[in-house]
């Protein structure tokens, strides 16, 4: 097998866009929230701030292996969602490496990174991060069970499981979305994302005046300089990912950025106006409404 | 009263607890769950442009630790809020010590906030700077002859920016956050380390009034 | 119009594995078996309110033990007090509750004009009335925006705090300082309305209403939030006498207990208002939240009565003696008022000389902070704590003074 | 509210009653009786509500006054019930079983004072103050200023600019 030097090369840059594009555009919503919230608001390169703060850090302390090892599988699940997602459609090198299989591969590195967090924080010790953790995989474990209908509906309506493949099906218009095809999956992969995007109401991770803040609670530093550098990259790639599965992909970088921001505003905006689930809430409300319309998107195609 | 009262906290007592598969493990709480290491000092980076780049960084980020231990800390509502907004200024709060780089002391330090105080400020990570609010934490303010509030907060740890009033206005707080990042930019808050190098002193006086130290002597 | 009985319909869990207290009321838990985890809930904790920390024993994200720890502001009030003279208290007492100093000093004025007999005349003492109205509306518009900002909803939060500023900044005008006004004193209050302020204050009353309505709509109509407000954080009306629950929290109990209503003091009998009162007792966290928000509305237009109701001008200051040796004839009493979270008071003891012999501070929270809201946590979520702290409006530094 | 003062007098050995203000009396009864008067007001007389359990601290006399004021809601009006209790061996009947934040007052008390409250729970825990090895710090012997003096750092030249004299030659000039 000969690698393809030239495509990793576009790879690597791809990744080092989507770092930079999800900085900013977390900047941007903090931005936005605040102005909703009648403030200014930070600079919008304030993340970048952030970040180096973070790694420039002169002390670290650690609780052993895994707390270093956690924020590196989360980072690696992030950064393996993004390699095997096809970023622009007709694009040889920005494809990245998909191929037929890709979209059972992403479900699974959503998984991974969570559960790489989960056996860090517990390392950690502290009681607040094993509520946020066992609370992350039980609302991950049901918000997955709609994603996954709806997933399998528009790989049966394409029938394959290659995130290119479900692009190339949906081009020629607005009309030929995923979204408009087969509504009920949409809405229902829709209703899942928010879960996935741990914005309120279902943000039962972090809940800050809850158990504040769940998981990351110990880290500091370098680790949280990680952890921060995969959000920027995690959140990105799933909203590039529910544009190419549901809104017809993208064909150059400025549709795929406008149409990634779209998409990642709806859970931020959902989150502003709604207050947070309890656990025992959150998990049955994904068994029922999303639930039943993943199913019914199965059956309407 | 002559005799001096010993404080035990049975949480923190030494005792023998029977395992899974019935063998005794015996738990020193104070051994066992945290680590006694003295803080060390952190030198700053050799090469001055990298310092002087990553001090820009410290002084632009600023993640205080949400702990409002006086009065002042009402003010801190109005700062986070639309009319002074201190985020426009890289201001945020952190829920954890760890991550959070200022501490603010927000007024009067009774005794037993002292104590939690300390333990928070010695959890956070090296670059850490802490400001002080109020004529209270300046010489005890109208608080000078109780006796259960500290007079001077830099007998128990290192201060970098006082902010005096009784209650300083939001405003005065923000001047404070200026003059805390000048500060930081010329590389002079380097508290942590000055905590470190003085940590024998910083200690006596903390237990001179805190009587029941039931924790170990630095928890990094 | 806003409650309904769903707490009546929600189903308990099953609490039978669970530890059972003894006879004096004290949990058996063996923190040895693995099985419960102790958590300290403050007071380093952004949903606790003010510096004040629970020690909770953790089963799953259920409570079944909580312990609540106070002292985190003590500054020795009352001791202080005997070091000082009369007038010399005043600015060290406003400083007892930092949300809303006024009650603490129209209180101390009561007591002493009680005992030295004082007459105060009546512009002053609409005076004093507007200004406890706005501290009042100053403290709610933190708290009300706060039940939602517990559950994850800051953006009530950024409004309310912002019309907070506003009230304030007509605070500055009137009295010169933001927070701590020493504006009524023995015998009267320190200033007279300056030009312009009634329309100020207007304006911002008008903006307040605005905010009123948007936060019905963001908050209490929130379908989220009434899921989880509904049935939470319940208080048995039974309990409301046996508790010694008062204000806004005993009014969710379907009580009717306002001091303004019951022993009217100022010039509360020549306004007319009635506080509201949760007629079906639902009680929860949800029905708290109603009664401080009708409590805010109302508020709103008591102020606005007052304006019209109040004369032009007067005097505003009676007759007092020398402030430098003012001795206070020997005796005892007890005053009390409303604050934003119910009966306030103030129980006071001269002994003939210039120095106090006591000054003691009833705070509401003193009973709901402790006593209760131990109550309340067994058994509740671990999500639901601070919800439920905040629901009950405690505020700290008048447990501890 | 004089139907309730004079039952009070004919059932317990009342020593003083003042009156205060039309709905506020003061009524002294000896140590054994204050916590039988406060249950007969709150069983018989409809005094419900427990404002609060306080203490003034007379040590010229050696006595510490005790007064459990409560509130009747349908009469809106008080009566405290005071009972001086010894200073030096100070102890003092329960009223935990009464009302449920009773206890809380005398957790307070107890250390704050030195009150003893036996059966009272968690009378021994510590209230406000962690770590106290000194007397109780409300009672009057405790020099609060030399302890904070000697306790904590006193910033050096802290001055006390004192205003009584520009106020005397302000305000009253002729006293």
């Amino acid at each position: 097998m000969s690698i393809d030097w030239i495509k990793l090369l576009f790879t690597l840059l791809g990744l080092f866009i989507v770092l930079n594009y999800g900085l900013l555009q977390y900047g941007m919503i903090r931005r936005i929230t605040a102005r909703i919230g009648k403030r200014i608001g930070m600079p919008v390169y304030q993340p970048y701030i952030d970040l180096i703060k973070n790694y420039s850090m002169r002390s670290q302390i650690t609780h052993g292996v895994m707390f270093y090892l956690g924020p590196v599988f989360r980072l690696a699940g992030g950064v393996g969602i993004f390699m095997f997602m096809p970023l622009i459609y007709g694009s040889y090198y920005w494809s990245n490496y998909s191929f037929s299989g890709d979209v059972i591969l992403i479900m699974y590195f959503m998984f991974f990174g969570m559960l790489g967090m989960a056996l860090g924080a517990s390392e950690g010790g502290h009681p607040y991060s094993f509520i946020g953790i066992s609370r992350g995989l039980s609302q991950f474990t049901t918000v997955e069970v709609p994603f996954t209908l709806a997933v399998i509906a528009v790989a049966v309506q394409h029938h394959s499981f290659s995130l290119t493949e479900i692009v190339a099906g949906q081009q020629g218009g607005i009309m030929h979305w995923n979204i408009m095809t087969n509504p009920f999956a949409g809405i229902a992969a829709m209703l899942a994302f928010l879960g996935m995007m741990m914005a309120s109401p279902f943000n039962v991770v972090q809940a800050p005046q809850e158990i504040p803040i769940g998981p990351p609670t110990e880290y500091h530093g370098t680790y949280l300089g990680l952890l921060q550098t995969n959000r920027a990259i995690l959140y990105v790639s799933e909203s590039i990912l529910m544009v190419n599965l549901f809104f017809g992909g993208a064909t150059n970088w400025i549709e795929l950025i406008v149409k990634s921001f779209l998409v990642f505003f709806w859970p931020v905006f959902v989150g502003l106006v709604f207050p947070r689930f309890r656990i025992d809430q959150s998990i049955p409300w994904f068994l029922k409404l999303p639930l039943i319309l993943g199913i019914i998107g199965i059956f309407m195609v | 009263m002559e005799d001096k009262k010993i404080f035990t906290d049975p949480d923190l007592t030494k005792r023998t607890v029977i395992g899974p598969n019935g063998e005794d493990i015996t738990v020193d709480p104070i051994q066992d769950y945290f680590c006694d290491a003295l803080p060390k000092k952190h030198e700053p980076k050799r090469a001055k442009i990298f310092e002087s780049f990553f001090n820009w960084a410290r002084a632009e980020s600023i993640w205080v630790l949400g702990f409002g231990t006086g009065c002042g800390s009402i003010e801190l509502y109005p700062l986070l809020t639309p009319r002074f907004d201190a985020y426009r200024f890289g201001v945020q709060m952190r829920p954890t010590p760890r991550q959070a780089n200022l501490m603010i002391i927000s007024g009067y330090l009774s005794v037993k906030t002292l104590k939690r105080a300390i333990r928070s400020y010695e959890q956070m990570q090296n670059p850490k700077f802490v400001m002080a609010l109020g004529s209270c934490t300046i010489n005890g303010g109208m608080y000078f002859d109780s006796y259960n509030t500290i007079n001077r907060l830099d007998k128990y740890m290192p201060v970098d920016v006082y902010v005096a009033g009784c209650m300083p206005r939001p405003e005065a707080i923000l001047a404070g956050f200026e003059a805390l990042k000048k500060r930081i930019k010329a590389g002079k808050a380097e508290g942590a380390n000055l905590y470190a190098e003085n940590f024998e002193t910083y200690k006596k006086n903390q237990k001179k009034i805190i009587r029941d130290w039931n924790m170990p002597d630095y928890n990094w | 119009m806003s409650n309904s009985n769903n707490h009546k319909l929600l189903i308990q869990p099953d609490r039978s594995s669970y530890p059972q207290p003894d006879e004096n009321g004290k949990m058996q838990l063996d923190l040895d078996s693995g099985k419960y985890v102790k958590v300290w809930h403050g007071p380093n904790h952004p949903g606790v309110t003010g510096n004040m920390s629970l020690e909770l024993t953790l089963c799953g994200d259920e409570v079944v033990e909580a312990k609540t720890h106070v002292g985190y502001l003590h500054r020795g009030f009352e001791k202080i007090f005997e070091r000082r003279t009369w007038m010399q208290c005043f600015p060290t007492v406003v400083r007892m509750c930092v949300p809303e100093p006024d009650s603490n000093e129209y209180n101390l004025a009561a007591a002493m004009e009680e005992l030295s007999d004082i007459e105060v005349p009546e512009y002053a003492q609409w005076m004093r009335t507007l200004i406890l109205e706005m501290a009042r509306i100053t403290n709610l518009l933190r708290l009300l925006p706060a039940n939602g900002g517990t559950m994850g909803l800051g953006l009530g939060v950024q409004w309310g705090v912002y019309l907070r500023d506003l009230i304030l900044d007509r605070f500055e005008e009137l009295t010169g300082a933001r927070i701590y006004h020493m504006y009524i004193i023995p015998g009267g209050v320190r200033g007279k309305m300056p030009e312009g302020f009634k329309e100020r204050l207007i304006n911002n009353l008008n903006a307040i209403d605005d905010f009123l309505v948007r936060f019905k709509r963001l908050v209490i109509d929130n379908a989220v939030y009434k899921k989880r407000a509904i049935g939470t954080g319940y208080i048995d009306p039974s309990w409301v006498d046996k508790f010694g629950i008062v204000g806004p929290n005993a009014r969710a109990a379907g009580y009717n207990r306002d001091v303004r209503k019951d022993n009217p003091y100022l010039v509360y009998d020549q306004l007319d208002f009635e506080p509201y009162i949760d007629k079906e007792a639902a009680s929860d966290i949800y029905s708290r939240t109603w009664v401080r928000f009708m409590d805010l509305k109302y508020g709103v237009e008591m102020i606005r009565q007052i304006l019209d109701k109040m004369p032009k001008d007067g005097e505003i200051l009676g007759k007092i003696p020398n402030a430098l040796n003012w001795k206070i004839p020997t005796g005892q009493t007890y005053v009390r008022s409303e604050s934003s979270r119910g009966e306030y008071g103030f129980f006071a003891v001269a002994d003939g000389s210039e120095y106090p012999r006591r000054i003691n501070l009833r705070g509401p929270s003193y009973t709901h902070a402790i006593a209760l809201l131990e109550k309340l946590l067994v058994n509740a979520n671990i999500s639901d704590v601070s919800a439920i702290m905040v629901s009950l409006a405690t505020c700290p530094p008048e447990i501890e003074r | 509210m004089e139907k309730i003062i004079q039952h009070l007098q004919g059932t317990f050995d009342v020593k003083v009653v003042k009156k205060q203000r039309d709905d506020l009396y003061f009524v002294t009864v000896g140590k054994e009786q204050a916590i039988p008067a406060v249950t007969y007001l709150r069983d018989a007389e409809g005094f419900t509500h427990l404002v609060m359990i306080t203490v003034a601290d007379w040590m010229e006399k050696g006595v510490f006054e005790l007064n459990y004021i409560v509130h009747n809601y349908e009469l809106h009006a008080d009566i405290s019930i005071c009972t001086n209790i010894n200073r030096e061996e100070a102890t003092m009947h329960s009223a935990h079983h009464l009302w449920e934040q009773a206890w809380t007052y005398q957790r307070e008390l107890k250390e704050m004072y030195g009150i003893d409250f036996p059966g009272s729970p968690r009378v021994d825990e510590s209230f406000n103050l962690e770590g106290w090895d000194n007397i109780p710090p409300m009672r009057r012997e405790f020099d609060t200023l030399k302890y904070a003096n000697e306790t904590y750092f006193p910033r050096p030249g802290r001055e006390t600019h004192d205003p009584a004299a520009y106020m005397k030659q302000k305000l009253y000039p002729d006293e």
